[in-house]
């Protein structure tokens, strides 16, 4: 089984699933013969021809338009948006259009329809090249959003996500891109989406997060075993929809829970975690629900310092794990 | 009325007859969901009233087996063209769980319709002119020939969404057809104010495909505008744009006064042009229709929306757990 | 002081502004000859002239662009979106742009903007004329976020937003223009932007909402005053930036918190108040924090049936208060 | 380069040195940050090369104590020409506390000066035509006489955002310029797979509005058409569109590779009319410029930019506390 990173992911995933469904096709800004400009379609055009692999105008609005007409027609188109931060010109298109279509024409059409969108900071990529963009679109019903944080996720849930017959967005942390590497099955497989996977047992904090910070939670949990401190870590690889049982089970564990994400904090995404556990596990927890996100600012600023100041770290969980622990 | 000739076109007495039997069926629904809504028996109209030429002339002209439709709220008399009956149409308006569009969920205007190529449609506007796009570019992939018309009002062409469509289609030389209703007014606002420029035509140079503007109220010369573009898409030479252009002549919807924003006379004098006006006496002129006739069509039509206002208000509603259904697969 | 309704309260409110200040506009669809659609700017095209009064082209996108550029130059934009539902097309220039404008030149340029939108259901308005768009902005930083319920904050609030160096998202239910009167100064007077109000001081429940839903919690609170049930009610009027102290004094209130709004439930705001309250007044709790919301579907349907069905109601709020008082 | 003579435009001998002057300036700076990203001091670029003559030739033509720039991430040229200095877009590129621009929050090339009413941008292409759209309508409301310029890709100006921008300026005849500047590419894109039909000026017909297609290869024809326009725009004619044809000489960014997508060869043809080449022998024809004095010009600007650039690499970081600073007034 060969080592692979999280971005040959997405391209094996997209790869397998053309050759396997030529109803899948792929389209975007830059995708054809340059493969993208992170190289996640590296060889598509080439091997399935520019109808399949399709560089379109800089519009976003009609990639995703012209993507949800296909879809609706029958084929499975898989869009991407260049960063995560350019999606907002098809905002209209996905959360008017996509996640509504099967809703309005009361189950006569469907919409399957990927969207893959590179996300994130610690790039220096700076305010619009940085942005988590889950939060604008984790209240929308209709839509299904999947953010993995490791190669085999990342080929399971992108094929499961272009098999699926509804929307999805599928949000790609730019961080990992190159930085995360794994053994990833050359086989066929997918991960079912809405499924959270534990990725450590413990007993005295429950982490839950995904993405990059994942990865970082679980330098954290590593760190602090020599301290005695026994971190339970919770991917929830899909946000929508969410794998409640799998958080409840995570909670009960510990009794203590700190939920984490790049995104900024007020309107993010922990806020529905701790919410649902607020709501159907309160009579578990044994501390407050803590929060530990992104700073409430606009975005991730360019210069090293204030990048720095604006991301995670493992350090920086460690400590609010530590409190938690000792609370 | 042109001198433009069925005949010349390739079209048969019986086939215009038929064109008008639509034009009318779409106008007495209309007329007839007026009255329901004022007697508080349905919430809401929103009116093909006046555009009746363009959506049947536009529909004649494509392959009713074959070819899709992203229309507009407005699109009536192109959607029973298409095969939509009065009966789904009363369905929708009384929001009723048969309602083929939705099941009740969505305003009546709002047609999708797997049975005869018609995608679903939304309230934001313009939006389906890419879902045409997209469309269009899947039956490339397939490699079918089916054509794709999209409609929007001369309003909602200045969105975003329809440069953007306009460019895509151009540049992948796409079988799309881009019909822009122009009616005059986007609810208050009127043309001079709406559209730079006032010639929504013009616009298709700037993507590099032919661009015409025809007498919305003519359904002869839009029928042959179509047509043409639906002939050059089939065979791969790529979209039209046609501006066609007539007037709305009843309010925006059954919630707005346009008493407030234009004169009574400026109305009246297009209800001397009205498509079904002239091409009644189009039909009269190359004595297709008389007057008995005309009555006689009419009847038919009525008893044909008497009966389905009749089923549809005595059809029932979604049931409360239908809110739930259909947000996943 | 004359009984008003929710929509004179915004009309007099731009009109006194406007008289105010020369700097102040408006600009929509419909706004001008027509007075708006709800006829919200009924007169102010006659005693203000078009130019100050702007009928747009149908294009949202450009209605917030032009506020954007106009503010930046140093004028106060009052822009409506017809439906708040049709402001998706307008995210792009409202996220991107106008929150991010004052943060990413470092406090050089600054967008004194106000978005006016009616939202919300109960009108018949079916899927696209009935939704609650908050959760879409709430967790973007450098917007402020306001919600009034009654005519006098609708004018105070309106006011402050008018006069606010930032850009604000003014939300008005459609469902108050109309039923919703109450006395209102003919005076000028401002409401802060950014503090919630007690309506109703309790004992044993504490139930925080916003706009429609507060009437129905009021009523549900007064209907539930025979069985000895004494509820607490906080109005939020601004989502953002939140009141959090008020919301932490509401708590301790009660020690029982219900959360309501017509948005729905999953990565709606009540999510963000819920983990508030979770992470900052754990001890306070004497029970789960609950959510009563709009059920996660993708927009209220039109027949009636199913509108009836989405819509919270003050009865189906009374039994929430009722469960939750008996917990 | 065409027979255009400064002199029959009203430009003096002086002025086209400095025009000149400010186009090295610009490939100066933009050399250096090339060499400063490779050296691993800086971590992005994104270039002007290639474009600094319609950059300079539009800066020129405006009135640049009055007028508004709404620019896009390639026009240093018409920055630097509007009042920014070598200093200031070192300091951009080094992320520095003092960047004018952003205080070091952005990526260089986003530029926005309050000084020079350059208004802030962002890196979402096309956002800022409708800015300039607005700013043109707050001039009318206050009647101010400015005209505003702004710019973007031809790639970007298949966005939505231009087409409203290009409408709404157009309905109320603002005081805008539209120009694109067209270098053949969006990133691996060519014009064609990007521009249905390939004339970005045309699109003006469908405005109502003048288009006009230059030369950006010549800043004297650019600074005509934009000559033109400034007063069009300043005496109620309201908006212009410009679409000046020039080659991205560079890749899209550091960050890219353009060899993936185009011929060495198609570069080194596009070098030899780079508006610096023709610019200078068109000034050396005219007894205006010596290679001698060329030199001394490029020996200044080298000294600015050394100390520009020694300056800004000395300069302080904002600190991690300025993270948290102007969310809100
Ligand atoms: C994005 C969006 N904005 C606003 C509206 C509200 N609205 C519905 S129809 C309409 C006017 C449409 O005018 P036009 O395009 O000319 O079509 P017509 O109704 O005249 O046929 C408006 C403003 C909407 N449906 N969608
Ligand atoms: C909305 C948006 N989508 C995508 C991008 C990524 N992007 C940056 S520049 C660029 C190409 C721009 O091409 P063009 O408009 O021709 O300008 P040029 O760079 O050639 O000057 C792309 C795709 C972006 N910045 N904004
Ligand atoms: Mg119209
Ligand atoms: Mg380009």
């Amino acid at each position: 089984m060969p080592v692979m990173s999280y971005i040959d992911a997405v391209t094996l995933a997209l790869k397998e699933e053309m050759e396997r469904d030529s109803k899948v096709f792929v389209l975007g800004e830059d995708v054809g013969v340059r493969g993208g400009v992170f190289r996640a379609t590296v060889g598509l055009y080439e091997q399935f021809g520019e109808d399949r692999v399709l560089d379109t105008p800089l519009t976003e609005s009609a990639i995703v338009g012209v993507a949800i007409g296909a879809a609706a027609y029958g084929l499975r188109p898989v869009a991407e948006m260049q960063f995560a931060d350019f999606i907002m010109p098809a905002v209209n298109q996905i959360i008017s259009e996509a996640s509504k279509l099967r809703y309005r024409s009361n189950g006569n059409w469907e919409c399957p329809l990927v969207i893959r969108a590179p996300y994130g900071g610690g790039v220096h990529g700076a305010l619009y090249h940085s942005q988590s963009v889950e939060k604008i679109f984790t209240g929308v019903p209709g839509l299904k959003i999947v953010m993995p944080a490791s190669p085999y996720d990342v080929k399971g849930l992108l094929k499961a996500a272009i098999r699926d017959n509804d929307p999805v967005l599928f949000f790609e942390h730019k961080r990992c891109y190159r930085a995360i590497k794994e053994e990833v099955p050359l086989e066929d497989y997918t991960v079912p989406i809405g499924k959270a996977a534990v990725k450590r047992e413990g007993t005295d904090v429950t982490v839950i997060s995904y993405g990059l910070t994942l990865h970082y939670s679980l330098e954290a949990a590593k760190s602090l075993e020599q301290e005695g401190i026994d971190v339970h870590v919770l991917d929830l690889r899909t946000l929508v929809p969410l794998d409640k049982e799998a958080i409840l089970e995570a909670t009960a564990k510990t009794g203590k829970v700190l939920i984490i994400h790049e995104d900024n904090k007020t309107g993010g995404f922990a806020g529905e975690v701790a919410s649902v556990i607020a709501e159907e596990a309160f009579f578990e927890l044994d501390a407050p629900i803590r929060r530990l996100c992104g700073p409430d600012v606009p975005a991730m600023p360019y210069s090293p310092i204030l990048e720095k100041e604006f991301m995670l770290t493992p350090e920086k969980i460690a400590t609010a794990i530590r409190e938690l622990a000792e609370f | 009325m042109s001198e433009l000739k069925h005949t010349a076109l390739g079209l048969t007495d019986d086939q215009v007859l038929e064109m008008y039997r639509y034009m009318l069926l779409a106008r007495k629904i209309d007329e007839r969901m007026w009255l329901l809504n004022r007697a508080g028996k349905i919430p809401f109209v929103i009116s093909c009233q006046g555009q009746e030429g363009i959506q049947v002339g536009a529909a004649f002209a494509l392959d009713r087996e074959k070819d899709w439709l992203c229309p507009y709220y407005r699109d009536l008399g192109m959607v029973l063209a298409f095969g939509q009956t009065a009966r789904d149409n009363m369905l929708s308006a009384f929001a009723k769980k048969e309602d083929p569009n939705s099941g009740g969920r969505q305003m009546p205007g709002h047609y999708g319709d797997h049975r005869y190529r018609i995608l679903s449609g939304s309230s934001p506007v313009t939006t389906q002119v890419l879902h045409a796009v997209g469309i269009a570019y899947a039956g490339k992939l397939e490699k079918k020939d089916h054509v794709v018309l999209t409609t929007c009002g001369e309003g909602s062409s200045n969105q975003g969404d329809w440069h953007e469509a306009c460019n895509f289609a151009g540049v992948h030389n796409l079988p799309v057809i881009f019909m822009v209703e122009n009616n005059k007014y986007a609810i208050s606002v009127p043309l001079t104010k709406q559209v730079a420029g006032g010639d929504i035509a013009a616009r298709a140079k700037g993507y590099g495909f032919p661009g015409v503007k025809v007498d919305g109220n003519n359904p002869l010369e839009v029928y042959q505008a179509v047509k043409e573009a639906a002939e050059r898409a089939r065979s791969g030479q790529g979209p039209t744009l046609i501006e066609a252009v007539s007037y709305r002549l009843v309010p925006h919807s059954s919630d707005d006064d346009d008493r407030t924003y234009r004169s009574s006379e400026e109305v009246e004098e297009a209800r001397k042009v009205d498509s079904l006006v002239v091409f009644k006496k189009y039909l009269m002129d190359h004595e297709l229709l008389t007057e008995e006739k005309d009555q006689e069509i009419v009847a038919k039509i009525m008893q044909e929306i008497n009966e389905a206002t009749e089923y549809a208000e005595k059809a029932s509603y979604p049931a409360p757990e239908d809110l739930y259904k259909h947000v996943y697969a």
